[in-house]
């Protein structure tokens, strides 16, 4: 074994391993795979590489169980992110990835540098990004805090993205008092990429140069650990901040220069530095490739001074990656990079010996056999229990509001129905100019550039479904992303996850993160929809109280032909609105019942994925042959709040005569029954849709026309279109515009 | 008409900018590196939007300081034309080549949206295919596109009809809530005194065919095609 | 009554704006430029007339609004 | 050698950072704040030790980077 000998390593005590979150176990399992006392920088190593978050040790077991093969997923889970076939030898990249914690200490940068983390997640796959999502859950909109951390994330988020020129096309954006001391930031990103210039982290080849690029080493985010090495850094006058600030600047030079590398035929492997930086990627590449990693450290590139072997290897930094590139391509490769003005440094060497080994001022600080170290990442089984099933509530027991128009309005203008139009146009959505649907619509749409086809893609989570039956929740929060990609007319082609949820160690959050995955695992399969990447964020709790159980689900569907693609606006007037579905009035966990009856209970609406997948086929049949000239699922708020938001979409309005039988009409008309769409038609294209319809069994009913200057509900409500647009545009602007 | 697009390190609409050139005069756009200090023989030099240098100190502020710099002002001199959309703008000022600067948004907030733009005055090299008081749809996306000037500067502007482009409402009328940065006389875009210099602060590389919304931005390069011939 | 606020970013924070500056200045031709941060500067017209009131003052402002306290120092000055 | 740099606008240049924070120091119940002006704060360190050499050369740097003539002013101060 090679001699460890770093004279400043302090003694590693029982409080030093405890302060780094290792259990007794764990602790154990480290000696036995170092055979001696780790040094205070494997100490480091081990205590991120076994940390929840990059050891998935709480979610693992169940994960496992997510469908993630199908004929066109070309890279599942375990890369960085996951990669389908698209034709025509191209791939879609994608992943999502949580942010919250750093958002809710610092909202901008925290929100930022999460953008800046997924895009390389993206981009080190070789993949040009080329759409950004944001999945956003905010407090309850009385929490003081709550207008500070929507104004600092979403500019993060602008800031980030509009700068290295991704668009930001779609998300969501929730409140609820769950996520008062928990925000949720998740940010997704898309890229191409043609198939046969795919990139992995796995490195190869004994003696093949480790080259690190980008922006330079600080102490940025080195967190719980921090006091442990402050003994042994220069200066402590002030505490410093483990917030990392982010260069959107930089991310964007590093886009462009890796990709220019990659089109060359220099690079072995590449890897983002993510969490846990230079510790994680090193890691990662040698255990993927079964060698050893030498690093001097003393080449790394540093922003600060005197900083030591454990801040290098914890520190995260943005906007970095490590690369191993064939041997006699340096020089290639650095002139590249010296173009994009980056940091380039050749850090070390494979080696044979599948160890990772640190020098620095000439002494071997670390040496640490990474299969075990990978592979032994602790696996728990973490005791649940079932989340028990509500009460099914039934709106006949419910007093019918007395003005059905008022309330409708009341719905639109809501914290949660209302224009996130004060958020998207912080975001640069058109740069790129493929963007064919923008926010505001069911799924957005981006074309394959100098192709006919496009990806249509869209986040989806109803937490207060997951909350109340985490397994239906589950199956809905796939279904919705399926059911949005359908309703644009693309085809749903697979998702990415990311799991916000509380404390894993409570056997009740357990319960919910297990239905969760049952819920996820069957509405993939039943879809054939499978799970190519995602991310698990726990412990989304303060003072034992946790957030609303919130797996976020990101989908891409593709379209061949993107003149196809529909919007959720009605064309003609006389066109003639269709609903496909069956409407049953559940009234249970609907935004109806919180928004107008303050109550949050009762039995989320089931998901029949079956009848999903037979009325989303027949949808997308029709649209893609043309019949249907404007699509809207049906989900918030219901039939009413749908043929709300077409209206207010296309400024025309609507003549809708229901057919509610004995249902009550509050009941029909927000209730939120799932697999169902509305659809504005020609007269013509009526006929053919509804007789097909007929033969094919799927459940659709004429309810109306396009026209004039109100939604007009037979004798129910009429408001006008104005009046709609008026409350649901001028929510968010004024409740950002008011002090808290 | 040859034209070329010049890309700066952090510059991310010089794709767009090429593919609405190569599109519409149908002749493959040359690239000219901020770098470089050689530029090509053209009829068109279009700096195009995005961060520049990340947009840091001052908005264009760096890239007006670039070694292709000098170039482009040499073919402006010699009567060449340019455009600067969005950051392009930004450097256009920087440089001197027009007047005025562009200030944060009077919202402080990035803005991206389709908005309405006047044509004020359809003789120009950059206009001639809108007619004069035209209203058309452009997109704007940007954190600094409030445009000052001195009160004598801005006299001078309008006096010569160099202000190309103006926001307005549905009805052709300049007011304060259809303008979505805060410029002084709700300017979008502003010429030089030769005419041969445009900048402007909307897309029109965004929208040039039916699917990104509308196809209004067409009628700026055509016309620019035009005056060539 | 004036306030003259400098805000900085603390000690390590990254500041991307500096390092920007820093580059352009090179490239510029300037050499010996070791280093660059880059900060705010606010000046404030206070109604106010006591200094030592306007300076309390101020520091409200500074924590509540004009700086970030996670990632920025402030510094007042009143004349 | 240290520079320290104050870019401000010149008078009568409109200045919308400023506005907007006056803006929310009166909404966060800050009365007495007359006006606001935002500028720039640039730290520099030089390699430099001569006093005047430095000053001069910072005063290059201004002129052709730091600041934008058409609507800023600089001031220098070395120590
Ligand atoms: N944070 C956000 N960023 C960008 N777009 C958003 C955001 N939140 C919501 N949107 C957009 O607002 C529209 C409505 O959102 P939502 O009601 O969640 O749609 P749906 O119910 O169809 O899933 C969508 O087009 C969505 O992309
Ligand atoms: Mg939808």
């Amino acid at each position: 074994m090679t001699d460890i000998n770093w004279n400043n390593s302090p003694d590693i005590t029982e409080d030093l391993i405890k302060e780094h979150g290792l259990s007794d176990d764990e602790h154990k399992l480290m000696l036995k795979i170092l055979g001696r006392t780790p040094t205070l920088t494997e100490l480091g190593i081990f205590s991120v590489m076994w940390s929840e978050h990059c050891s998935y040790k709480s979610s693992k077991l169940h994960l496992k169980t997510l469908p993630t093969k199908a004929p066109w997923v070309i890279h599942g889970p375990g890369e960085n992110a996951g990669v389908i076939d698209i034709g025509d030898g191209q791939a879609a990249i994608f992943k999502m990835e949580s942010h919250n914690h750093p958002s809710y200490i610092e909202p901008y940068q925290g929100a930022a540098t999460g953008v800046g983390g997924i895009l390389r997640d993206v981009f080190t796959m070789g993949a040009r990004p080329v759409a950004n999502m944001n999945a956003l859950r905010f407090g309850s909109t009385d929490h003081h805090k709550t207008r500070h951390l929507l104004s600092g994330v979403v500019e993060g988020i602008g800031g980030y993205g509009n700068c290295v020129g991704v668009p930001t096309v779609g998300g969501e954006t929730n409140f609820h008092p769950s996520y008062d001391g928990n925000i949720l930031v998740n940010a997704m990103t898309v890229g191409l990429a043609d198939q046969d210039k795919i990139f992995l982290s796995a490195a190869a080849g004994v003696g093949n140069p480790v080259i690190y690029v980008g922006s330079k080493t600080g102490r940025d985010g080195i967190h719980g650990a921090t006091m442990a090495s402050a003994e042994f850094t220069e200066d402590s006058e002030e505490k410093r901040p483990t917030v990392q600030v982010g260069d959107p600047f930089t991310e964007k030079l590093l886009i462009e220069a890796c990709l220019e590398l990659m089109s060359t035929d220099m690079v072995v492997a590449i890897q983002d530095m993510g969490a846990a930086g230079l510790t994680s990627s090193s890691v990662e590449m040698a255990s993927g490739g079964g060698v050893g990693f030498s690093l001097n450290l003393d080449m790394v590139p540093q922003r600060e001074e005197g900083m030591t072997p454990y801040e290098m290897m914890l520190s995260e930094s943005q906007e970095r990656m490590l690369v191993v590139l064939k041997p006699d391509r340096v020089k290639e490769a650095e002139a590249l990079f010296h173009k994009w003005d980056l940091d380039f440094a050749v850090i070390g060497e494979i080696t044979a010996d599948g160890n990772l080994t640190l020098t620095w001022q000439g002494n071997v600080v670390a040496d640490i056999p990474t299969q075990p170290l990978a592979d032994n990442s602790p696996e728990y089984d973490r005791p649940w229990v079932k989340t028990e099933a509500p009460a099914v509530i039934d709106a006949a027991d419910m007093a019918a509001p007395n003005d059905l128009g008022e309330t409708l309005l009341k719905m639109v203008g809501s914290a949660n129905l209302s224009s996130r139009a004060w958020i998207w146009q912080q975001y640069d959505n058109q740069v790129m100019a493929d963007t064919i649907q923008m926010p505001g619509g069911d799924a957005a749409v981006v074309r394959v550039h100098g192709t006919d086809k496009a990806l249509a893609i869209s986040t989806d989570c109803t937490p207060r479904y997951c909350y109340a039956d985490p397994f239906e929740g589950g199956k809905q929060a796939v279904a919705e992303t399926w059911r949005n990609i359908t309703a644009v007319g693309a085809n749903p082609m697979a998702i990415t996850d990311c799991l916000n949820f509380g404390n894993p160690e409570r056997p009740d959050i357990m319960g919910q993160f297990v239905g969760a995955i049952e819920g996820i695992r069957e509405a993939c399969t039943v879809l054939d929809y499978p799970v190519i990447s995602g991310n698990v964020s726990l412990y989304n709790e303060t003072n034992g109280t946790g957030i609303h159980p919130t797996p976020a689900i990101g989908g891409v569907g593709l379209m061949q032909d993107s003149s196809k693609m529909i919007k959720i606006a009605p064309k003609e007037n006389g066109d003639v609105i269709l609903l496909v579905g069956q409407s049953n009035g559940h009234i249970g966990c609907t935004q109806y019942l919180s928004i107008i009856e303050g109550r949050e209970e009762g039995a989320p609406p089931p998901v029949d994925l079956e009848l999903e997948k037979k009325n989303g086929d027949f949808v997308r049949k029709h649209i893609l042959d043309g019949n249907i000239s404007a699509c809207h699922d049906i989900s918030d708020g219901g039939l009413f709040v749908s043929l709300a938001e077409m209206a207010m979409a296309s400024g025309k309005g609507m003549n809708i005569a229901l057919n509610n039988g004995d249902i009550p009409a509050h009941a029909y008309g927000f209730g939120e029954d799932q697999a169902r769409y509305v659809l504005s038609v020609s007269a013509a294209d009526a006929d053919v849709i509804i007789s097909d319809a007929a033969e094919t069994d799927v459940k659709i009913e004429n309810i109306g026309v396009v026209g004039g200057e109100a939604l007009d509900i037979e004798d129910l409500l009429t408001i006008s279109v104005k009046e709609l647009l008026d409350a649901h545009a001028s929510w968010m602007p004024n409740y950002m515009s008011t002090e808290s | 008409m040859k034209s070329a697009v010049v890309t700066f390190p952090a510059s991310n609409c010089d794709r767009d900018m090429y593919v609405a050139l190569e599109k519409i005069t149908g002749q493959t756009p040359h690239k000219i590196w901020h770098q470089d200090s050689d530029i090509p023989n053209v009829d068109l030099i279009a700096l195009p939007g995005g961060f520049s240098f990340g947009d840091y100190l001052r908005c264009g502020a760096m890239a007006a300081r670039s070694p292709a710099i000098k170039a482009i002002a040499e073919h402006a001199k010699r009567g060449g034309y340019v455009i600067g959309v969005c950051n392009g703008f930004q450097v256009l000022t920087e440089m001197g080549l027009l007047p005025g600067a562009l200030m944060r948004n009077a919202s402080l907030k990035f803005v991206c949206k389709t908005v309405q733009l006047k044509v004020e005055n359809s003789d120009s090299s950059f206009t001639n295919r809108y007619n004069t008081g035209q209203v058309v749809d452009i997109p704007v996306a940007h954190h600094d596109g409030n445009y000052f000037a001195d009160d004598q500067t801005l006299a001078k502007l309008e006096d010569n009809g160099q202000v190309a482009f103006r926001y307005v409402d549905e009805k052709g009328e300049a007011t304060p809530s259809s303008n979505p940065n805060g410029s002084q006389n709700n300017i979008a875009g502003i010429m030089n005194e030769r005419g041969n210099i445009l900048g402007m602060m909307p897309h029109p590389e965004r929208f040039i065919e039916n699917a990104q919304g509308g196809q209004d931005g067409r009628g700026f390069f055509e016309s620019i095609i035009n005056s060539l011939n | 009554m004036k306030a003259r606020v400098h805000i900085t970013l603390k000690n390590g924070v990254l500041d991307p704006q500096g390092k920007a500056i820093q580059h352009a200045l090179d490239a510029l031709g300037f050499s010996g430029v070791d280093d660059v941060r880059q900060g705010k500067y606010i000046e404030l017209d206070l109604a106010e007339t006591d200094k030592a009131a306007a300076k309390a003052n101020v520091e409200e402002m500074c924590k509540k609004l004009l700086s970030n306290m996670v990632i920025e120092n402030y510094a007042i000055d009143i004349d």
